[in-house]
């Protein structure tokens, strides 16, 4: 592969995005395009992956401009590992999503081709400003997807969590644009390779840039600025949901890495800072999960705490500590959008994500309790599961690197992580569902149950809802094969990656290379 | 000080009470009213900009201002009405 | 500074003169017909005087044919934008103050 | 050839599966023997010195599938391998029939984990056999229906929460020795010499083998565990989970035997586990639970002995090792028998199966025998052992054998409560009235409502008891014969000290003081059986204040009930907080910056023009009235003065083409917002005082933050090298005089494909969320003027309207087409040009005499569609001349024509696109969105009561001062 | 020092507006974040060079940074996007543009419920 | 009058009207700088004799750029010999009539100018 075929990743996407709009409204072509597109990104990134194995770094300036004013695009290992996996998810959510019925929402198709196209051009950009603009085309499709909804069937909620997502992420794109505003006011430039180790001789470079990864962190859903991803994601449809998991929020670590590692050249004198906030945001997302009530809720506070694992690769800034963080990456974006998946085709047919009105789960849908575990488990971080060479590389990693305190947060999160696992397996797919109960104060003060309270004291509502809604009753279909694929397919991942770590660990580490190094990728920037 | 300086404070002026009425209202439509006048000012003080700036599209800014600067007018009329034609 | 650049800058103060004016109304004027009869005012005379008078200090053919567009311009659509303003209001209820004549309000409608 | 066992055993669990669901219960057979062929295969393997073996896992990482078969390993293998052949054989008669695919394929794969543990060489594949041994049980236990489910998830947290005591443990060493292997790091010199890392790795492992072993402070799980099925309970206690424990303890005593905090960790905490064990054991009616605290208790002692370090000790240890093993298989599948053939394994219930039960009787007395350490049995010659052992620890030597004497006197009694529980006669019922209390403490007593008693029992067959009575009999041949275990006991010794260990055990030691011990342990045991009637009460008043189950339950309610609190912190919808806090951390962020950076380069030039200040006025008035407006209206208004305060400070910074679209983005902005306001209640809520306080003092800081921001990190250079590239060089090479045009067509026209896909799907995203919600309701206007004056006919009165549209559109056309053109040259370009043509619709829209005569009913989303597809085409086209979007100029009859020109073409009909989507689906009624037919037809709400009156003076202020 | 001045007080009237609860005043504050970021792009190009960018071989020492006009081109325009989208989020809610919690802490919705007449003890934080 | 006579009738027009402006103009400014307020606002029905849609535009708006003066509006006319008829926001006017005169006087003149013909009085 030439480096000029780089921009089909974003090309083609678009492209056969504007073509579906066109042709809109035969939902068969929309599938088989859509799928035939994401596999030949995945398999783009493959190639790429074969590419950049011995370290080599693919690079072009779109146009063919000079160099620092073409709009670079680059891919190494780390980028095509990225390009690669992104694409896999974003099939298997789409498989999910056609068998669920979702994909037959208008427009769907499009939306996700457009995502992926901006996914993919924010992966492979080297300049900061079109970084912007890719997350703005990565934002307006998910936009779109999280209110996607059958005629007149868009929930309130989705509104809300919509409004909330959205104005989450104005905010974070603004910061963002305004930090690479300042980047050119000091630097003159915001082409990455130019900027290669800028932070670390000036400390004014090194402000603008830490307003564009304090954006980025935003997006990352980085403590203590979390909180609208944990409340928002649940609020969206299930596939769309595990599609966000495995993208938005890794885009941004992904980014955090790369400016990081090439501006920053890994400035060992901000690494403190990195340690102590992702640990905490290990500590503050664990037990976020811990404290909710449904799939959902606790999955995506769940993205919060791992998010904390993986930066905490690039706040070690070693080798060993960057390859860990981008095997992490990689594994828990498997790993979280199968469990999305799963609990996801558990609501799809079940009709609700909430623990108190399933069970029983295990004996009536095994096949999803398998894919479930083995993603549980691995999010756990328990052998044989890629999360278990995640959490092992990584732990070693830092105690290398003498951060202990990280160690020991770590492992105490992994132990909460396992007993959050629990509470959604013996609340789904144990036991029965249960009447919740009704003695709940919220209903004596005034009578809705739903008043200015629940805004203060988030328990009080919904016993009252609960109470005029009865359990949910076992729908006459189960599960079916296509709707539980994806999960199965992704949890077989995990597992093969935990028992094959090497080829995955072997990559993360060319990766890594590139990283601690950057001169590699800042030459063929500047070379292209 | 040139006439256009002059000229721009006086806009500049007009523009600040015309902005007093939006916030001082107290009927919504003297709100849309000095929305009005600000729309005029603006397209005056584009005017004398573009001069002073030797710019060369001054007059095509211009144009294109008073072309569309009233349909904020009417927008601004209908929100008083709700709507209503 | 050639004469045409002397009549410019005067026409140029002139019209915000104008809009002073116009404002002064605004700020002044009791209700909102009032003010808004003093905005038709800067929206007309207002413009043209300081367009014309930067077509003077900035003068040019195609220049001038763009100020005569313009100047046309402007007084059709502010002086239209106006009465869309004037009828709005007062369809939305906004009242009259100390009138001393009032044919719409033959039809019984309720002070 | 080691890595083929480890390979046998994986490959039998994975055979047993099938085996299970093929054969039923007698699948349990062909497991045994398959057990049993690799347990030959493995001594086939062993050799007097260790064999080790390896193959490459994760060499990233240097780990490795590395085994190593020493003495050690050799007796914990055969232990697994040898007791689970005997668990699987008494599962073939012990289960009902049916299939049990599940149950034997994790007991194999338990059986497998448990041999990869002993096996490995390699600490991540220690670690790794470990956690399956934790999951293994887990699900083993849960199997055992509803009640078993809480249970085995706390067995699975506090062994998981050892895990990562162990992983801890794994990581410092590997971090610090640099290598994986087990034997490496063992050897490693560091331990005698980096005494806060031995001593750290001393508290991890000992915590990790105290929660699989069960022992204090991590006791609960194991008779909580009790719940499971007996071939696991018999399993779990006997060879597998517990001894995984022992194992690990035994593997890392050459390092740590002189490490301080181990011996006192292992002495002081395996002792109390043994007291409490067996003071629970006494107070146990259910046969299966006094075993399980029994194993309590046994290993404690285990766990002292190896805590004592001796060469002595360990080999005592090592050998108590297998006679618990083998005596405690022995009872739990005797016990099973018990149960299975009399429906109840509640003592009390039980009576006269003596009679009915010779072998078992025998049997058990025999195993219970050589747990109590009576002679000629193996728990004898180990209990002699380690009473023999703590005798010689110096110092504490006498205390601690008394101590352990005790123990063994408690296990005297509670071994005979034992067979007497099961096989003796009830004459009285002073057994069950203290069933209560002693109920209460665990979640799994057998249930005392009915104390039917239990007599005639039926002898099982001898399929099922023989798996039983081997290991029981093994413990007599052992005991009679116990050199039959010196090769076996000395290398394991060997490999538990480090050094070479000659063993040789002996029935008969000559009188030591052990020996002493042993005779007052018989003699005060038999005492206290025969006095057990007193004992038993006394037993029963000794519960420990503290359950460890209440331990663990109650730090998983903390922990989410912790979570509810942390989680409650940002469980809001509303945008607000989740704003501010970003808002805050910048802020943050701003003053370390203005802290730390120093040496900024000086002011380049006069940075301000006296209209800047102008500028700057209505900027802030604009903006203090828009945080002010009370009406939305208001609102929209003055935030107008801030936009086009922006247009004009565009242009007068040199940025025409910027300023004109602020300009026409303004405008339709206020168009759109039209569209939607009528949606709307006409007022905000009232800002409280109270609420607006922090808000403001956050805004000022960031305020604040942004200007200095602004003024350190602006201003201070001289153009830029790419900006002179473009000034210099950007007409030449586009043929392009507008530079700002020919960045944005040419190039970096990458950012505008992306820009005009973001305004594309903007148009979609309504579309989308339009088809899927319905709109507010229109709010009417609420004044009789509107319905009856006679200005209120919109056909009359548009038509002044029309008749300017007759002027302006085409002006509108003609304008947005030149501008389109010459965008390259001069001010202008697709998005400028699209806009005017977006404002041309929007006047059209405006004008008409109704909504739905409204002359905008184009086919947005092909225009939308068209757009992004002809910018991206117009990229591929780039590929003639070598890259994605490189314009390819031609000169056509004397006028330059640049494919720049056909994107902006792709930018045109997506701006328009997107405006007609807005004009069409939020100014156009929609028959098929407004009609009942979408069910869900929320209710048209009644106005609020501010909204009755007509909107007067008055009425704007009483409506602030009822909100007030 | 005019653009940083002004930059700020957007800044703060936009996280003012941030903080409260009507949609529509969220969104227009982010209208004027949106002003204040374009402000910081067009300072980073350096104000005390206003000569337009029109033309050949332009003089670098007084002729305006083109690129960072660009870069505000693009900015409005996708500000715009959003903006719509936003404004039509605002209008497809329970009654009004409140932004007050609908999601309950399980996820539950209660969207069937009758809108509530805002009262003035809801508008505090 | 004829069509040959329209380009000075148009351009006649257009200097009175100037100075019907200036006028106004002082008139308001007098009003604004001196405290308290002279006028007498009122609106009134002015029929006009309008024939066409332009026609009735261009004198609307002319009426509302001529200070003191605006048009709020139209109103429907019942047969096609019903007078067109505008609604007159007037500020300096003691009366209705006096309002309507004045707005006769300035529609004679705008017609007159107007129309190709002379205006048909
Ligand atoms: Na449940
Ligand atoms: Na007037």
């Amino acid at each position: 592969m030439t480096g000029s075929a780089l921009p089909l990743f974003v090309a083609v996407p678009l492209l056969t995005a504007a073509a579906l709009v066109l042709l809109r409204g035969r939902p068969r072509l929309d599938g088989v395009v859509l799928g035939a597109v994401l596999l030949a990104s995945t398999a783009g990134g493959v190639l790429l992956v074969l590419g950049a194995r011995d370290g080599d770094v693919l690079a072009h300036g779109v146009g063919l401009w000079p160099v620092g004013v073409a709009i670079p695009f680059a891919a190494d290992m780390l980028t095509a590992l990225m390009l690669t996996v992104t694409g896999l998810l974003s099939a298997t959510c789409a498989a999910f999503a056609v068998a669920s019925g979702h994909a037959r929402a208008p427009f769907f198709a499009p939306l996700v081709l457009v995502l992926t196209a901006g996914v993919n051009g924010a992966l492979l950009t080297a300049d900061l400003f079109n970084l912007f603009v890719f997350i703005e085309v990565m934002l307006l499709p998910s936009y779109a997807l999280f209110v996607l909804a059958g005629p007149g069937r868009g929930r309130l909620r989705q509104v809300a969590g919509a409004r909330l997502y959205v104005t989450v992420n104005l905010l974070t794109s603004t910061v963002f644009l305004a930090g690479v505003a300042f980047v050119y006011g000091v630097a003159g430039t915001v082409n990455l390779a130019e900027l290669a180790g800028a932070a670390r001789e000036s400390d004014a470079v090194a402000t603008a840039v830490a307003v564009c990864l304090f954006a980025l962190g935003i997006k990352a859903a980085v403590v203590p600025v979390h909180g609208w991803l944990a409340r928002a994601y649940p609020a969206t449809s299930p596939a769309v949901t595990a599609l966000f998991s495995g993208l938005h929020t890794k885009v941004a670590i992904y980014a955090i890495y790369r400016v990081y590692a090439v501006v920053f050249d890994g400035d060992e004198r901000y690494l403190w800072v990195g340690v102590a906030v992702f640990s905490v945001t290990m500590v503050v997302g664990v037990l976020g999960a811990v404290g909710e009530t449904t799939t959902r809720s606790i999955l995506a506070f769940h993205m919060v705490s791992q998010i904390g694992y993986i930066l905490l690769g690039v706040a070690l800034f070693t080798l060993a500590g960057l390859t860990a963080g981008i095997f992490y990456l990689l594994h828990h974006m498997i790993v979280k959008a199968s469990l999305f998946l799963s609990t996801g085709a558990v609501e799809e047919r079940y009709g609700t994500g909430r623990l108190d009105r399933l069970g029983g789960l295990a004996r009536r849908e095994p096949w999803v309790a398998v894919a479930f575990f083995a993603a549980a488990l691995s999010l756990a971080g328990l052998p044989p599961f890629s999360g278990f060479v995640a959490k092992l590389s990584l732990l070693v990693a830092a105690q290398d690197a003498g951060q202990v305190v990280a160690v020991v947060v770590m492992v105490l999160v992994s132990l909460v992580t396992l007993l959050s696992m629990l509470k959604i397996w013996s609340g789904v797919f144990w036991g029965s569902p249960t009447p919740p109960e009704t003695d709940d104060p919220s209903l004596t003060q005034d009578g809705t149950g739903a008043g200015p309270s629940s805004t203060s004291s988030g328990t009080a509502a919904p016993a009252a809802t609960a109470t005029l809604a009865p359990a949910v009753d076992a729908p006459a279909r189960r599960i079916g094969a296509a709707l539980l694929a994806p999960s199965l397919v992704l949890a077989a991942i995990t597992l093969g990656l935990g028992l094959g770590a090497e080829l995955l660990l072997g990559l993360a580490e060319t990766a890594a290379a590139g990283l601690l190094d950057p001169s590699a990728f800042v030459e063929a920037v500047t070379g292209s | 000080m040139t006439g256009i300086d002059v000229a721009l404070a006086l806009l500049v002026v007009a523009c600040l009470a015309s902005t007093y009425r939006m916030i001082a209202g107290p009927a919504e439509a003297d709100r849309v009213v000095a929305a009005d006048l600000l729309l005029f000012g603006m397209v005056g003080i584009i005017a004398l900009v573009g001069v002073r700036t030797a710019s060369a599209a001054t007059f095509d800014i211009v144009l294109v201002a008073s072309m569309i600067a009233f349909l904020g007018a009417l927008s601004l009329a209908r929100t008083l009405t709700r709507g209503n034609r | 500074m050639s004469a045409l650049e002397i009549v410019g800058q005067v026409l140029v103060v002139l019209g915000a003169l104008v809009f002073v004016t116009a404002a002064l109304g605004v700020v002044r004027f009791p209700d909102a017909y009032t003010r808004i009869s003093a905005v038709g005012t800067a929206g007309g005379a207002g413009i043209v005087l300081v367009v014309v008078g930067a077509l003077l200090l900035q003068p040019g053919v195609s220049a001038a044919v763009k100020v005569a567009l313009i100047v046309a311009l402007q007084l059709a659509t502010s002086s239209v934008g106006t009465m869309a303003v004037a009828r709005s209001a007062y369809l939305a209820g906004t009242p009259l103050r100390r009138k001393h004549y009032d044919d719409l309000d033959t039809e019984g409608a309720p002070r | 050839m080691l890595l083929l066992c480890l390979a046998a055993a994986c490959a039998a669990a994975l055979l047993a599966p099938a085996l299970g669901r093929r054969l039923g219960r007698a699948a349990g057979w062909p497991i045994a023997a398959l057990l049993v062929a690799v347990g030959v295969l493995v001594v086939q393997t062993s050799q007097p010195d260790a064999v080790t073996a390896a193959v490459p896992w994760m060499p990233t990482l240097g780990v490795e599938l590395a085994v190593r078969l020493d003495g050690l390993s050799l007796l914990f293998s055969l232990l697994v391998l040898g007791i689970g052949a005997l668990v699987m054989a008494y599962s073939a008669r012990y289960l009902p029939t049916g299939r049990h695919g599940g149950f034997y394929g994790l007991m194999t794969l338990f059986a497998a984990a448990m041999l990869a543990l002993v096996l490995a060489d390699d600490v991540v594949l220690l670690f790794v056999a470990w956690e399956a041994t934790t999951l293994c049980s887990f699900f083993l236990i849960s199997r055992s229906g509803a009640g078993a489910r809480e249970p085995a998830v706390r067995t699975l947290l506090v062994t998981a929460a050892g895990g990562l005591a162990l992983l801890s443990a794994v990581v410092v060493m590997v971090a610090q020795v640099g290598s994986t292997r087990l034997s490496v790091i063992l050897a490693d010199p560091v331990w005698g010499e980096n005494s806060g890392f031995t001593t750290a790795v001393a508290v991890l492992v000992a915590v990790a083998a105290f929660t699989k072993s069960a022992q204090l402070p991590f006791q609960a799980w194991l008779p909580d565990s009790m719940v499971a099925i007996t071939p696991v309970s018999a399993y779990l206690h006997a060879a597998a989970m517990v001894k995984a424990g022992i194992y690990l303890l035994l593997r890392f005593s050459p390092v740590m035997s002189d490490v301080p905090v181990w011996r006192v960790l292992l002495i002081s905490c395996g002792l109390a586990t043994a007291l409490i064990g067996a003071v629970a054991a006494m107070r146990r009616y259910d046969l299966k639970e006094l075993l399980a605290y029994s194993t309590m208790s046994q290993l404690g002692l285990l766990v002292a002995t190896i805590g004592v370090g001796t060469p002595a000790a360990l080999t005592a240890a090592v050998v108590h090792t297998a006679a618990h093993a083998l005596f405690k298989s022995a009872l739990f599948m005797l016990v099973g028998v018990v149960d299975h053939q009399a429906g109840t394994r509640d003592m009390r219930r039980l009576s006269g199966l003596r009679r009915t039960m010779p072998v078992t009787l025998v049997a058990m007395t025999v195993a219970a025998a050589s747990m109590a350490g009576v002679p000629p049995l193996l728990g004898f010659v180990s209990k002699e052992s380690m009473l023999d052992a703590f005798w010689e620890v110096p110092g504490a030597g006498p205390a601690l054998a008394v101590a352990v004497a005790l123990v063994a006197v408690l296990t005297f009694a509670y071994s005979a409560r034992l067979v007497i529980g099961a096989f003796g006669d009830r004459t009285s019922d002073v057994d069950t009235q203290d069933a209560g209390p002693a109920g209460s403490a665990g979640a799994t007593t057998v249930s005392t409502t009915e104390p039917d008693i239990v007599t005639d029992v039926p002898e099982a067959r001898p399929a099922f008891w023989l798996p039983a009575v081997v290991p029981a009999a093994a413990g007599v041949v052992l005991g009679l014969a116990p050199w039959l275990l010196d090769r076996f006991v000395g290398d394991a010794g060997s490999a538990a000290t480090g050094d070479h260990t000659d063993v040789h055990l002996t029935l008969w030691h000559g009188v030591t003081p052990a020996l002493v011990l042993s005779v007052c342990v018989i003699a005060l045991g038999t005492a206290a059986v025969l006095a057990r009637t007193r004992v038993e009460p006394v037993a029963l008043r000794l519960r420990s204040p503290v359950s460890g189950l209440a331990v663990v339950d109650a730090l998983r309610a903390r922990t989410i009930s912790l979570g509810q609190r942390v989680g409650h912190l940002t469980s809001t919808s509303a945008p607000r907080r989740h704003l501010m806090v970003p808002v805050v951390c910048l802020v943050g962020i701003a003053g370390v910056a203005t802290a730390s950076v120093h040496g900024l380069p000086d002011v380049v030039g006069d940075r301000d023009v006296p209209l800047d200040w102008g500028l700057l006025a209505l900027v802030a008035v604009g903006t203090l009235a828009a945080v002010m407006a009370r009406s939305r209206v208001a609102a929209i208004v003055v935030l107008g003065v801030v936009g086009f305060t922006m247009t004009v400070w565009f242009y007068s910074l040199g940025a025409a083409d910027v300023a004109l679209t602020q300009l026409l983005v303004e405008v339709l902005t206020v168009v759109v917002m039209m569209l939607l306001l009528r949606r709307l209640p006409r007022t905000f809520r009232a800002d409280q005082k109270r609420s607006a306080v922090l808000p403001a003092v956050v805004a000022l800081g960031a305020g604040l933050a942004t200007t200095l921001g602004v003024l350190a990190l602006t201003g201070r250079r001289e153009m830029s090298p790419v900006g002179e590239y473009y000034a210099r060089e950007g007409e030449a090479v586009t043929g392009g005089a507008n530079v700002v045009n020919t960045i944005l067509v040419d190039f970096r026209a990458f950012d505008t494909l992306g820009e005009l896909t973001v305004l594309g799907v903007a148009g979609l995203t309504i579309v989308v969320l339009l088809r899927s919600r319905r709109l507010l309701p229109i709010k009417p206007l609420d004044t009789s003027r509107a319905a009856t004056s006679p200005l209120a006919d919109a056909q009359a009165n548009t038509v002044f309207t029309r008749v300017l549209t007759r002027l302006v559109g085409p002006l509108t056309v003609l304008v947005s087409v030149l501008l389109f053109f010459r965008g390259h040259q001069e001010p202008g370009g697709g998005f400028i040009a699209a806009l005017v043509g977006g404002a041309g619709f929007a006047l059209v829209y405006l004008s008409a005499p109704s909504d739905a005569a409204a002359k905008v009913r184009w086919p947005y989303l092909t225009l939308i569609g068209l757009g992004v597809a002809t910018g991206t085409v117009t990229g591929f086209l780039g590929y003639v001349d070598g890259s994605f979007l490189t314009p390819l100029h031609a000169d056509l009859l004397g006028v330059h024509l640049t494919t720049a020109l056909l994107f902006d073409v792709g930018v045109y009909l997506a701006v328009v696109g997107v405006v007609l989507t807005a004009l069409n689906l939020l100014g156009r009624p929609r028959p098929s969105a407004q009609s009942p037919a979408t069910h869900r037809a929320p209710p048209d709400q009644p106005d609020p009561p501010a909204d009755e009156h007509a909107p007067t003076i008055d009425h704007a202020r009483t409506e602030e001062v009822e909100h007030a | 020092m005019t653009l940083a001045l002004a930059a700020g007080i957007l800044v703060a009237g936009a996280v003012y507006l941030f903080s409260r609860r009507e949609m529509l005043r969220v969104i227009l504050g982010f209208v004027l974040l949106g002003h204040a970021v374009n402000l910081v792009l067009m300072a980073a190009g350096g104000t005390s060079r206003r000569v337009e960018p029109i033309g050949a071989d332009l003089d670098p020492a007084v002729v305006a940074d083109p690129l960072p006009q660009a870069f505000v081109l693009t900015a409005i325009v996708i500000a715009f996007s959003i903006t719509i989208v936003m404004l039509v989020l605002a209008v497809t809610g329970r009654g009004d543009d409140d932004t007050a919690d609908v999601l309950d802490n399980d996820g539950t919705e209660p969207d069937l419920e009758p809108a509530r007449t805002p009262t003035s003890t809801e508008a505090s934080a | 009058m004829s069509t040959l006579t329209w380009p000075l009738r148009l351009a006649w027009f257009a200097a009175w009207y100037l100075k019907e402006i200036v006028v106004s103009n002082v008139t308001v400014l007098r009003d604004n700088l001196t405290p308290g307020q002279a006028g007498t606002p009122g609106i009134a029905l002015f029929p006009t004799r309008c024939r066409t849609d332009t026609e009735l535009t261009l004198l609307a708006a002319l009426i509302t750029l001529t200070p003191g003066t605006l048009t709020l509006g139209t109103a429907p006319h019942g047969a096609p010999e019903d007078p067109r008829v505008l609604y007159v926001h007037g500020i300096y006017h003691p009366d209705a009539d006096a309002l309507r005169a004045d707005l006769a006087v300035m529609e004679s003149r705008m017609l007159h100018a107007l129309r190709r013909e002379g205006v048909a009085r």
